[in-house]
């Protein structure tokens, strides 16, 4: 991996990270491990050139819980029972599909923990990488 | 008109598209990846949808990620830009399939046209002279019987190349066995393709390409002629004019008549253009580019029509608004393309964050950008970050103006093609013009031995 | 041709003259003042010498170390561009005794049309329509004489005025002594001249103008005209274009008359403006600006002229290449200024450092500046940032461009013009054309009252 | 890895970690950890986007000596007797004079001192603020 691509990377998670309002993540490929805590004050750190983009999402606070988002493009569909704040999940379990071009692309909370956090509703269109759920493991 | 427009495309030719939809009264929708999020293609748009991670296989490649974004905004057409999906027939009618209109020629003509092999064999057909060479050879045996039939030197090509990929020059029959199996292999892993034909190698020809618009009711003109002889040795484009200087009046006006007389004869409908090779009188049709050109802004400036905005009328359903009378070009214009590419090295890409970008200005300057100071460049797309263009009322003006412009321009973070274009200004030949396109390679090869 | 020209100015200004002894191939040495020290026109030009601190009386008005910069640096002409010492005869005159060049007309051409009561009446004495008025008057008492003469309202003018100093609407007798005085004030606090002069004061007249290029062997031809009526209630000019909108061809083509056959009366040569105000079929001569203009691109764009190579060009002697015959304006152009300047607010100006600069590219678009992504504003000159200009083949299609434009423009550091003036793209008034100067300051007024 | 390799993706990472305003990077790629933490003040670090214009004066060391720059463009002559480096000065003095257009404008010592540095030349052109002299006080 150069030089350039973990630059790219980071910035990429970076964003993603401001975005969600979160303060670390830790992304793990092959045996590639990224790590990014936030600064304290992200307020008086160096301003973007750019701003970014607003999305829908609303933003979480900044607990340590685990973001489920999109990977494709479509159409949010809740599973029933829909998942609510404050539910406890015992296992793994789809909690929405995402709907592209009639397509269903599961969402699943890969695992036991307990949502702390709906970022949607139903029928709302979701892009790329936007966060759903949050979940505390 | 169409009320909205999904632009699937990034960099300038997307802020390129986004202009002429704005200018149009279109609203317009960007996709982006992650890599891009700070890009002004994303600003600019009056919507944006991420489609994926930076790989563009998963990004600006992801087929049912885009559509979704142009059905869950409401477009009703699609812009590919050129490259990436641009002249990808399937995704042409995916999108039609979903009701939305693919601002591009039809799906059949985009197929016919991308199989370089098809291409030539339709082209024959109307009357249209191609390069002497064969139809799709079966093996070495089938090559090398072609090879001496038309004489050596000949090219091999994949039917399905571009970009300089699939293809090996081979000068005598003890090359063509390895040159075949290297080049059909390259072709199969780029293209999953391996399809080769044989074409005759012209001895240093000339790159000139004529630009055509067809509507969809019989309309057809030119806006005449470009030359893109200065290639480097990858084939790529990297000084574009129009219009081709030292160019005999009665050769021009042949390849006007070639190209508006092959546009009608496959029925071809929207932006495109025909690439032809030039050696002496000789003129051989090469392919058929069924999109709008990265070059396009050289002949913008000295006809002064709106390419992209006439792309975008004409797969709304209007007639083109003027006649081959109407259309008369004035001065002469040059484009750079500025890469984040090391002239010294091959021209290895390169990214990083740009420190400095500062554009030139003034009188008969154009500039197409996506980037600006502080900007990111990803290692993951094409290396081009701008098209400086210079329009003056002579070829020499032009220069001369490219020449100021270029030296005016700043780009501080990651190495560019400025100042090596900037030298080329100045080469005699180039100055002369009517260079061919093995003029650059060995320039290249000139100061590489002198090191 | 000249060897190496001296440009005595700064900004966008400096960078146009600059740019056009490049493409001249002339060499150029830049003046700046401490504040400037980082300026684009400092790292653009061949030469560069600081001749002086941030305020204009010790540096770009310092006429000793201009011209001494010009003659250690082996100039042989001097460019003064607009403003500062541009039409200042003294300046022409000391550059001339030391051998240099001065870029523009002669000395008393200059003086004569300062002058702006001298002007008139040589005007008038032409043959030229100027607005019913007095010549100098000496007091109050003669003042009120005149204009009970011409009938209130009426405009008191300082001789020597410029930028709308010393300058009073008066509507009737009882306001006279007051104007007079205070009108009177400024222009000596200004201009250490207090002559005044009396004019009929229009009601809400366009404010159209007219480019002349004058050689130096007998050859005048104008450049069709400009409508500079969106003014700022400083009377200082924001939107421009050309050709004029809904102007009647009649009085287009009593214009562009009046304004060769006053150049040639006056002797004038070099490129210069007749400003006129046109009220309905009455057009009266106001002044003649001996410079080049701040919106000359408008020009540039339709009649593909590069008018300050022209003034170059005629400087050395040449004669003009072209005749009035070979000028053919095409489509339609608007300028707008992006000041640093805060429309909220009485266009209050502002410094401070740029934190982001993006401009707009793409098709049509001209910018002419000398900001980039971290440069600083000082707080010494004026407040212009950036010309951005649009040209289409329509005035609706340069007016939808300029929206585009504005809309790409991201300007952050400073509060600037930008947004005001793509909103003024957008008024209905603005649109159908053919506003006068009141439009704009009634706006202002609508507005203001509104909140 | 050697050093250089070393060094040269520390600052690429570290480009990428104060551009993106965070405080902590840590990338694992293979047998490779490498992790960043950033200086307590990260709005002091913005570069400045634009490098500072070469001007042809020389630099003077950062003693604290008096500079005498010229305050006017033209051709410096020195006065005789000529001053050198190191000579003392037993108060004000005339060091040069600046010709411009015919006029010679004095460039005095304004006090006593020891000339540490002459940074032109007889006959050498000068613009303003050009440092002429230093002086030790």
């Amino acid at each position: 991996m150069t030089e350039d691509v973990i630059a790219a990377r980071a910035r990429a998670l970076a964003g993603a990270l401001t975005e969600a309002g979160f303060a670390r993540l830790r992304v793990r490929d092959g045996d590639i491990e990224f790590e990014l805590r936030r600064a304290v004050q992200p307020g008086a750190t160096i301003p973007a050139p750019v701003p970014p983009v607003a999305t829908d999402a609303e933003k979480p606070s900044a607990r340590r819980d685990d973001l489920v988002a999109s990977d494709v493009v479509g159409i949010v569909r809740l599973t029933r029972p829909v998942v609510v704040e404050g539910l406890d999940l015992d296992g793994d379990r789809e909690l929405a599909y995402v709907e592209t071009l009639g397509i269903r692309n599961p969402v699943r909370s890969r695992g036991a923990g307990r949502i702390t956090a709906v970022f949607v509703t139903e029928g709302q269109p979701v892009e790329y990488g936007q966060p759903l759920f949050a979940i505390e493991r | 008109m169409f009320k909205k427009v999904l632009i699937a495309n990034r960099g300038e030719i997307a802020l390129r598209i986004n202009r002429a939809c704005h200018e149009l009264g279109v609203a317009t929708v960007a996709i982006f990846s992650d890599a891009d999020r700070q890009s002004l293609h994303v600003r600019h748009a009056d919507e944006a949808f991420c489609v994926g991670p930076g790989p563009v296989m998963r990004s600006y490649l992801n087929i049912p990620n885009i559509i979704s974004a142009a059905l869950i905004s409401g477009c009703d057409a699609i812009h590919p830009g050129y490259g990436f999906l641009a002249e990808n027939a399937r995704f042409a009618e995916i999108a039609a399939d979903h009701g939305l209109t693919f601002i591009g020629p039809k799906p059949a003509v985009i197929n016919a046209m991308g199989d370089k092999a098809t291409a030539k064999r339709l082209m024959r057909e109307a009357g249209v002279p191609t390069t002497p060479g064969s139809d799709i050879v079966a093996s070495v045996d089938e090559a090398r019987a072609v090879s001496e039939k038309i004489g050596y030197p000949v090219l091999l090509k994949a039917t399905a190349g571009g970009g300089g990929k699939g293809m090996r020059a081979v000068t005598g029959p003890q090359e063509l066995p390895t040159a075949f199996a290297t080049a059909q292999a390259e072709a199969e892993a780029s293209f999953k393709d391996g399809r080769m034909y044989v074409e005759k190698l012209m001895p240093n020809p000339r790159h000139i390409e004529v630009q055509v618009l067809a509507d969809e009711h019989g309309g057809v003109v030119h806006l005449g002629e470009r030359d893109c002889s200065v290639q480097k040795p990858s084939h790529q484009k990297l000084i574009e004019e129009a219009p081709a200087p030292v160019l005999d009046p009665a050769i021009r006006a042949r390849l006007h008549a070639i190209a508006t007389t092959a546009t009608r004869a496959v029925a071809y409908t929207n932006a495109g253009t025909l690439e032809f090779l030039v050696s002496g009188s000789d003129v051989y049709f090469m392919e058929m580019n069924t999109r709008i050109q990265v070059e396009h802004p050289v002949t913008e400036l000295i006809y002064g029509v709106d390419l992209v905005k006439e792309q975008i009328r004409i797969a709304a359903g209007e007639a083109l608004g003027f006649s081959q009378d109407d259309l008369h070009p004035h001065g002469h214009a040059i484009e750079v393309r500025v890469n984040a590419e090391d002239p010294q090295n091959n021209f290895a890409p390169a990214a990083g964050t740009l420190s400095t970008v500062v554009f030139p200005g003034g009188p008969g300057i154009r500039v197409d950008t996506h980037i600006y100071g502080g900007a990111i460049v990803p290692p993951f797309y094409d290396s081009m970050l701008a098209k400086i263009v210079a329009v003056g009322r002579t070829r020499e003006s032009a220069i001369l103006r490219m020449e100021r412009a270029l030296g005016e321009t700043r780009i501080e973070g990651v190495k560019t093609t400025v100042d090596f274009c900037r030298e080329l200004m100045n080469e005699p030949e180039f100055r002369a013009g009517g260079i061919g396109v093995g003029w650059l390679p060995a320039i290249l090869a000139r100061r590489a031995a002198a090191v």
